[in-house]
């Protein structure tokens, strides 16, 4: 019975979605009451699940081999649920205090609380279709929030987000034909499916990987395959925090590491000897996405492309196919999520204050929102990996793991990619703080508390990841000891 | 069970209440009463339909004498999983179109003409129901030829020009196609001397190597001759004029029912008559496989370039045709056993696209793409089922477009030929490019929304209950893919 | 008791930072300066109290789990010969800051920001794990930045630009070798790498080069200085002061442990570490002769100095036998480089504190009345030069005989050249220091004749005149210092102490020599070359240099622009690749369609008929007989047929207009039936053959 | 080429079914189309008849005594076709009366002058 308990976290933000369009509130309180209850309760409700042993695991409906939506609690699922959940509260919390200036709210809350059903079902899927059934969902919901503004341009980066992520299903689609043709089971398994195999088809499955790796690379902003996310910053800010942070790239990075280690194993890709195109591309993706982000004006642009070289990492970490990589590649999600979403709060919260978007606007914004903008510097050092922050320390287990592989090279773009990250965050902050006229009455001008709270708070979360890391790196140690 | 057993002589008494109903339709003076007999009689048929299909899954396929004459002199009813399943859909879904035809037939035709429209209705369903059952290829033939009439007439009762004008050109198509069918009747009857599949079946196994290019030839007749009907690829040019023009419901039930009355028939001849083993080794086969492929990419070029909806949803059937014939050419049982359950698929859902599409034409008056913008405010049942529809079509996960097409790519694959599983992915690529606009523009956007009325043009729920039921049925047909595929490919055996 | 002290040490400049911070907040400036001061006095006496347990043994922390691998604190001698002078130079500046800064904007970040200096300063030099090192050294880079900006205008900007940009490229530099140091030895710690490291081939000597670079950027190393001549004077002085005296010597203990530990003496590596060293030597006191900013000069001389310790470092893996001397040289002159270079700055402080200008051409004559000033200037400039009785000298002393016994052991041309070049630029130090002495504190000046005195205030001067007694008082009893010395050349492995003789004839001697030579090469370089006389008949100072080829706006610029803008270009194109793709197919297909088919002959039938409207055409087609019917009808008609002219030539037009009527062809009855034809006959024909 | 003339009613049947093809292709007349399309049928129907003629046969008509199965040609086709006429004649009324409703609403029953007058 307590596995039926796995269907709530997944279902129940989809019933409140729906409620929450259907009920008409009296006033503000108690809308906020009512969302707060649904995406705190989720969180509760999962954390409450996660007590019972063995973890639950729950076969919907299963009409055969393949159509079988199923749901298993992993500790990888637990990972990617938990961090979801706890940034989906904050972003709460900060959006409901900025979409006090945007339209449409009801619509936004709507999907905004179905999305957090869909990511928990993608972090509980047990196999690929499954998976791969929450993933276009997740498209779908997504889509009324990237167009939110409605505007022509929002529009026009909707139809891209649309397209591209389409395209990506369709190569998803197509790999899953191949492996399926070569399996006959598309389960998560953590050592994968494959090594179970007596005789496989080596190419057949080279190209399954491949294109998997692409499909699901359109979401996690691969290069070339990335151009959808800067476009969709049209957003409104938290909706870009949350794409960036957790709900859309990170479930294609989510997925590609279900699809590299708990389908195929780490013993049977490293077999393949088909890496290195796979490499090329998120070598360029690390490098293009600083680089791109050092010409961009626009605060947000700037972050997006800046997620795009993040990302880059959390492939790299992946695809190097060993320990300390992967260590580094899944505490970089973690630490980018936070990071990231703090960033873009920011952002938002200068925005939401000032009004004001490009960096030749924000001079000496510094003086005026001092909290705010320490937060984003030290949210950036941290970015640029720079001791003792938690960026540092997934950087850290990235380049073990690149030389480990005894590529150099890697750590090299790693490092040259923590250089432009500095060459495109630093000068932010300089301009924040050290620019601009200095008034004789400095007037504070601090955002309202619903949005100071998460950004002070998740840049305690920064500083503690940085200065102690161990207990997220323990859990994480203990499940990249199981899958490779 | 009595009932049950009774079950054996159903396909011929749905068949007798069908047709004999229909001819007292235009006796009645009172619409709602014809309205009424007819929605009886489908329901009736219905029921039966699934008591036989009851049956069959019960106790296997049975063989109904038809004035208890025997084989070969007499006419047979050879009723397998396969036939049985596919009467349960036929009047389904015919069924749930009559009943949205009940609210929405009157502001299409005029009323004068109402007994007529489903006197041709229960004809041309007991026809193709009787081409489905039938195991006399003549027999079929003359179900064939009646159901075309009676398919040409649903189109023309609009009484439009461009209405007579897709119907004539319908009806000359399809005569050309019958001809075709007949005459290749005369070869295989010439080399058999049996017009019973069964017996057929027994014959050709000696006559194949008698006469090769007779089979040949006859075989090629038969796929060109019921390709026309079925608008394969390159032979479907009356298709989108005749869906396009005609009344949504006729659209509705020509679109998701005609058409696959007719690739059953060519199902049947080539595997059941001909037989697996000796179908092949032709290679007719995979003629059938690159006009399907062709299909399935022109179908959907063509549809991309449509202005009006409803002849998007037209090419979109040739694109939907391609798939079923791809699935017959793949000459393995899967790859049938998946094309018929892609009519299945195929049948309720694009059913449900041009009831929608109907409903918004009717509220709306107007028929460009273009023009419904914005139509998800007005219209948000009416479109979000068109979405549901749009979504199979695209192929997503559970709902049937995508277990087809899922299972076609798997077929394809294991049967050597996984290049063709490019031009699955391409398909859908290009369904979800003619789809989406749709969907997209109707629901979101800022221009698009502006002075649209939440609700305001929205049908009574009362009216769109049927479509609901379809989608229902698109989710139920989702569901039980795996059980359907197998009795498919018990079926064939 | 000793381990929380170690902490304290460390965390309290930290702590003080916020609290000052947050002090100065509420506008009560003279608490937060009375709290900084307070604080760094602490700091400084804890250290002091820690001298006798550090002489017993060294002090180690180790604290798991935190910063990835833990926080690892070791105080050893040789760490607390640079902790003492940081802390002791850092207390000085403080008082000094607190007069400095009274009328400078953003006190209150300027304090946070030093205090975090200090504190990651100390961090660099207490770190056991090379990681913890690595840690406190950008956090250093990030907060001394603020403090080079401090005065945020262009050129402070400027300078803060290079200076940030190098620091954390060197940084990452740095870390890269520290990642491949780890992959190797599998540890972090310092004292264990000189056995790991001797097994490995030469990947060593890459790891070493990655490190150098790191640290040798931070020590101003050719050609890694370019950011230290802009940096250091831009800086407010008191933070010029540490910047030069101090945070240079975090590079210098990085090559120091780079050299003693991590390479254990290796001679290739020592050998490239004295001949950088002697290049930073000559090249920086050469530099700083065409200088004119007060604090220029004194950055380059920081640069020279560096090299001095460079060559101390270099010689302590040659050296086989008295490898002692070099190490004592090297440790005893960076203690003496930040007592005198700090006393300089803060000299130079005072003058601008009063004038706001640094340039000698503006202040000369300055100083002439000013006796205290002078005086301590004065004691900067002589233990600089080296002359006896002044710290300088001491260090300079024990770097040359390591440098001769170095020539005794090798006896080379190479060894002979390094001793003219040790020579050399010494004298050059001389000949920049008494640029500036003479010009500011000998020459005359009117306009400065008397007036000012009262501007320098107690605060500014105790501190430097404390410097002042320090300097003279190790002049004057090296052996105090060397006695502490003794400590850490134990760490690198030595034992046993030095029975050097500093005063002896041969040493006054060589001095004596060196002297003379840079009071030559002011007379005859100095003051003639580079001095000339203006319009106005006044002698000032120009820099020929200025012109001369230079690193930063000749290399590093330009080859950063090109590299960057080529790959930016490349970037671009990938970062639209997709999009450009598919734009420039449909690009394409659009410009298919609208290829002109056979346009001349349509045109002409255009013309033809347009030329038909209106009035009676000629022409054998039948169109056009029937356009001239219409025509004449009326003029309703008359746009009828500019219509129908119109469709004939668009129709026709293009590729699309063909496709198009093609298309609607395809949907002809005709066209049904003869692809039904078509498709029977060759699926006959097909089946059958 | 022999076989051709040893089937002559084969031959014949397809010589007519490209006659009536031929018609039904070219001619713009919609009468003469459906003429065309007459004509086909009425090959199919010669083809299939032919298929159960054995020549030196009777009809299937049993006239005094009863000659056996040897004796008559085989029914089946012949009572086939008698259907296949039936529905041959349905269909050409039904296109004929397609064709009078298309004459009343465009006043022509050419094709290319349907054609051109699209939409409206």
């Amino acid at each position: 019975m307590k596995h039926l308990l796995l269907l709530f976290p997944v279902f129940l933000p989809c019933i409140y979605a729906i409620l929450y369009g259907l009920i008409r509130f009296k006033g503000d309180t108690h809308r906020e009451v009512f969302i707060g209850t649904a995406i705190v309760g989720n969180l509760l409700l999962v954390i409450f699940m996660l007590q019972s042993n063995p973890l639950p695991s729950l076969h919907l409906f299963r009409l055969d081999q393949f159509v079988d939506v199923y749901f298993h609690v992993d500790k990888m699922g637990i990972l990617f649920s938990l961090l979801a959940s706890t940034l989906w509260i904050f972003t709460m919390f900060f959006s409901m205090e900025y979409m006090t200036h945007e339209k449409n709210t009801k619509r936004f809350f709507s999907f905004f609380i179905l999305n957090l059903g869909v990511i928990m079902g993608i972090a509980f899927s047990g196999n690929l279709f499954t998976m791969y059934i929450f993933y276009e969902l997740l498209t779908l919901a997504t889509y009324p929030l990237v167009i939110h503004a409605e505007t022509e341009d929002a529009l026009y980066s909707g139809k891209k987000y649309l397209i591209y992520s389409f395209f990506g299903a369709t190569f998803i689609l197509l790999g899953m034909i191949l492996l399926y043709s070569v399996t006959n089971d598309l389960s998560f398994a953590a050592n994968g499916i494959i090594g179970k195999l007596d005789n496989y088809n080596e190419t057949i499955l080279l190209a399954a990987y491949f294109v998997m790796f692409i499909g699901f690379g359109v979401k996690a902003a691969l290069v070339p395959f990335h151009s959808w996310l800067p476009s969709a910053m049209v957003a409104p800010t938290p909706v870009s925090a949350l794409l960036h942070a957790v709900a859309v790239v990170k479930s294609g990075i989510f997925a590609i590491i279900r699809v590299s280690y708990f389908i195929f194993g780490a013993d049977i890709l490293g077999g393949m000897k088909g890496h290195l195109w796979i490499n090329v591309m998120v070598i360029f993706t690390i490098v293009l996405g600083s680089l791109m982000a050092l010409h961009q004006e626009n605060l947000k642009k700037r972050l997006a492309y800046s997620t795009i070289s993040q990302l880059g990492y959390v492939l790299l970490g992946i695809v190097l196919l060993n320990k300390n990589a992967l260590i580094g590649g899944l505490f970089h999600l973690i630490n980018h999520a936070v990071i990231k979403i703090t960033l873009f709060f920011i952002v938002g919260a200068i925005y939401f204050t000032t009004g004001k978007k490009s960096i030749h606007e924000i001079k000496g914004i510094g003086r005026e929102m001092p909290i705010t903008m320490l937060c984003f510097s030290i949210a950036s050092i941290s970015l640029i990996g720079i001791p003792p922050t938690n960026g540092f320390a997934s950087k850290w287990f990235l380049a073990l793991g690149g030389i480990a592989e005894n590529k150099i090279f890697f750590v090299v773009i790693l490092l040259f990619s923590a250089f432009l990250t500095a060459g495109y965050l630093l000068p932010i902050v300089v301009t924040a703080f050290f620019q601009g006229e200095e008034r004789a009455l400095e007037e504070k001008k601090e955002p309202p508390l619903k949005i100071l709270i998460p950004i002070v708070t998740l840049t305690g979360v920064i500083v503690l990841l940085g200065l102690f890391p161990n207990i997220v790196l323990q859990f994480i140690r203990s499940i990249v000891g199981e899958i490779i | 069970m009595i009932s049950l057993a009774m079950a054996k002589s159903f396909p011929l008494l749905i068949l007798l209440i069908l047709l004999i109903s229909a001819f007292i339709m235009p006796l009645v003076k009172n619409n709602r009463v014809v309205k009424g007999i007819s929605l009886g009689t489908m329901m009736m048929a219905a029921v039966l339909s699934v008591i036989t299909m009851i049956y069959v899954v019960k106790n296997g396929s049975f063989v109904y004498r038809i004035g208890h004459w025997d084989a070969p002199w007499g006419i047979e009813f050879y009723i397998s999983p396969m036939e049985a399943a596919i009467g349960v859909l036929f009047t389904w879904v015919a069924g749930l179109i009559l009943w949205y035809s009940l609210y929405s037939l009157e502001k299409e035709i005029p009323s004068e003409k109402l007994p007529f429209y489903y006197l041709l209705v229960n004809v041309l369903i007991g026809a193709l129901l009787g081409i489905v059952y039938s195991n006399d290829i003549f027999n079929c033939f003359v179900f064939v030829e009646i159901s075309t009439l009676a398919s040409c007439g649903i189109v023309v009762i609009k009484d439009k020009k461009e209405n007579i004008k897709a119907a004539l050109k319908y009806l000359i198509l399809s005569c050309l196609g019958s001809g075709l069918f007949l005459m290749g009747i005369a070869f295989l009857y010439s080399i058999t001397g049996n017009l019973n599949m069964t017996f057929i079946y027994k014959e050709v196994a000696a006559a194949q190597y008698v006469y090769p290019n007779v089979i040949l030839i006859s075989v090629v007749l038969f796929t060109i001759g019921l390709g026309v009907k079925s608008a394969m690829f390159p032979l479907h040019t009356w298709l989108p004029d005749a869906h396009s023009s005609a009344p949504s419901v006729s659209s509705a039930l020509l679109s998701s029912l005609v058409l696959k009355g007719f690739v059953i028939l060519l199902i049947k001849i080539l595997f059941r008559a001909l037989g697996f083993t000796l179908v092949k080794e032709l290679p007719i086969l995979d003629l059938i496989l690159i006009l399907g492929s062709l299909g399935m990419i022109m179908g959907s070029v063509f549809a991309i370039l449509q202005k009006e909806i409803k002849r998007v949803i037209a090419y979109s059937s040739v694109a939907q045709v391609g798939y079923i014939f791809f699935g017959i050419g793949l000459a393995s049982e899967l790859g049938v056993a998946v094309a018929l359950y892609h009519v299945f698929g195929h049948a309720v859902t694009k059913a449900m696209l041009f009831l929608t599409v109907g409903a918004m034409i009717e509220t709306t008056g107007k028929k460009k793409i273009e023009d419904f913008k914005g139509i998800g405010k007005e219209m948000p049942i009416t479109l979000g089922l068109f979405t549901l529809g749009a979504l199979s079509m695209v192929g997503i996960p559970i709902l049937p477009g995508f277990v087809s097409k899922w299972n076609l790519a798997l077929a394809s694959i294991s049967a050597g030929k996984p290049i063709l599983v490019a031009i699955i992915l391409i398909s859908s690529i290009l369904n979800a490019l003619y789809y989406f606009p749709v969907v997209i523009h109707g629901f979101f956007g800022e221009e698009n929304l502006k002075d649209r009325v939440y609700k305001s043009k929205q049908k009574p729920v009362k009216e769109m209950l049927p479509v609901i039921c379809l989608s229902v049925a698109v989710l139920f047909v989702g569901l039980i893919s795996e059980p359907l595929i197998q009795l498919f490919s018990l079926g064939l055996k | 008791m000793n381990k929380i002290i170690l902490m304290t040490i460390l965390l309290l400049p930290m702590i003080g930072s916020i609290i000052g911070y947050v002090l100065g907040w509420k506008s009560r400036e003279k608490y937060r300066d009375l709290f900084n001061i307070t604080m760094t006095g602490l700091v400084f006496l804890l250290v002091t109290y820690l001298y006798k347990a550090v002489r017993h043994g060294t002090i180690e922390v180790f604290i798991p789990d935190i910063m990835v691998t833990g926080l690892y604190l070791k105080l050893d001698m040789f760490r607390y010969i640079f902790v003492w002078i940081t802390c002791f130079v850092w207390f000085l500046t403080t008082i000094y800051s607190t007069q400095y800064l009274i009328k400078y904007k953003n006190r209150n970040r300027y304090y946070a920001f030093f205090m975090l200096t200090l504190g990651s300063t100390i961090g660099v030099f207490l770190s056991e794990n090379i990681l913890n090192l690595f840690t406190f050294f950008e956090i250093m880079s990030f907060t001394s930045y603020a403090l080079v900006i401090h005065d945020e205008d262009q050129y402070a900007h400027d300078a803060g630009q290079i200076y940030i940009g190098m620091a954390i490229g060197g940084g990452l530099i740095l870390l890269l070798g520290i990642f491949l140091l780890f992959d190797y030895t599998g540890t972090l710690n310092i004292s264990e790498y000189p056995l790991k490291m001797a097994e490995m081939g030469g990947l060593k000597y890459l790891i070493s080069t990655l490190l150098l670079i790191g640290f040798g950027i931070k020590a101003s190393m050719v050609p890694l200085h370019v950011w230290m001549p802009k940096a250091h004077p831009a800086a407010p002085a008191p933070a010029s002061a540490v910047l030069s005296g101090i945070l240079i010597k975090t590079g210098i203990f990085g090559i120091m442990i780079l050299s003693g530990y991590i390479m254990k003496d290796d001679q290739v590596f020592s050998m490239i570490l004295l001949v950088g060293g002697l290049t930073n030597m000559l090249l920086g006191s050469f530099l700083a002769m065409f200088q004119r900013n007060i604090k220029r000069i004194l950055a380059y001389s920081s640069m020279s100095h560096a090299g001095y310790i460079l060559v101390g470092v270099g010689l302590m893996g040659i050296l086989t036998e008295h490898k002692a001397v070099a190490i004592y040289g090297a440790l005893y002159h960076v203690l003496n480089h930040a007592l005198f270079k700090v006393l300089l700055f803060m000299g130079a402080g005072i003058i601008y504190m009063i004038l706001h200008e640094l340039s000698i051409n503006e202040i000369k004559g300055f100083g002439r009345n000013k006796t205290l000033l002078k005086i301590i200037f004065l004691v900067g400039v002589l233990a600089v030069a080296g002359m006896p009785g002044f710290n300088g000298f001491i260090s300079k002393t024990l770097l040359h005989e390591a440098l001769a016994e170095a020539h005794h052991q090798y006896s080379g041309i190479g060894f002979t050249i390094a001793e003219i070049v040790f020579t050399l630029s010494s004298a050059f130090s001389l000949a920049y220091l008494l640029k500036i002495f003479v010009a500011v504190f000998i020459e005359k000046n009117e306009a400065y004749s008397g007036q000012y005195k009262s501007h320098v205030r107690a605060g500014a001067i105790i501190p430097a005149l404390i410097i002042s007694v320090v300097i003279i008082w190790i002049g004057v009893r090296p052996f105090t210092v060397l006695h502490m010395l003794e400590g850490a050349v134990e760490s690198f492995g030595y034992h046993g102490h030095l029975e050097a003789h500093f005063y002896t004839m041969g040493n006054l001697k060589a001095t004596g020599f060196t002297m003379l030579l840079g009071v030559i090469i002011y007379l005859g370089f100095v003051r003639t070359v580079l001095r000339r006389k203006d319009a106005n008949g006044e002698n000032l100072y120009v820099n020929p240099a200025l012109n001369w080829f230079n690193l930063e706006n000749h290399v590093y610029i330009p080859l950063g622009v090109y590299l960057f803008e080529l790959i930016s270009e490349m970037f671009h194109f990938i970062d639209q690749g997709m999009i450009r793709l598919v734009k420039a197919t449909s690009g394409w297909m659009i410009a298919l369609q609208h290829i002109e088919i056979r346009p001349d002959r349509f045109q002409q039938l255009k013309k033809k008929l347009e030329a038909g409207i209106g009035r009676k055409p000629l022409g054998p087609i039948e169109d056009i007989q029937l356009v001239k019917e219409t025509a004449e009808l009326s003029v309703k008609t008359k746009s009828y047929v500019q219509e129908v002219v119109h469709d004939i030539g668009e129709e026709i037009y293009s590729l699309s207009d063909v496709v198009q009527r093609v298309g609607r062809n395809m949907n002809t009855l005709m066209f049904s039936v003869l692809s039904f034809a078509v498709i029977l006959a060759i699926a006959l024909v097909v089946m059958i053959y | 080429m022999e076989r051709l003339f040893i089937n002559y009613f084969e031959t014949g049947a397809i010589i007519l079914f490209g006659v009536g093809f031929a018609t039904l292709l070219l001619h713009n007349n919609l009468i003469k189309k459906i003429i065309g399309m007459n004509i086909m049928d009425t090959a199919i129907f010669l083809f299939f008849i032919a298929k159960g003629y054995i020549p030196g046969r009777e009809a299937p008509i049993i006239q005094d005594v009863h000659k056996g199965a040897a004796g008559y040609i085989n029914p089946v086709p012949s009572a086939l076709m008698l259907t296949g006429i039936v529905v041959a004649v349905s269909i050409t009324a039904f296109a004929l009366a397609l064709t009078i409703k298309l004459h009343e609403k465009y006043g022509t029953i050419e094709l290319d002058q349907i054609m051109e007058m699209r939409g409206d």
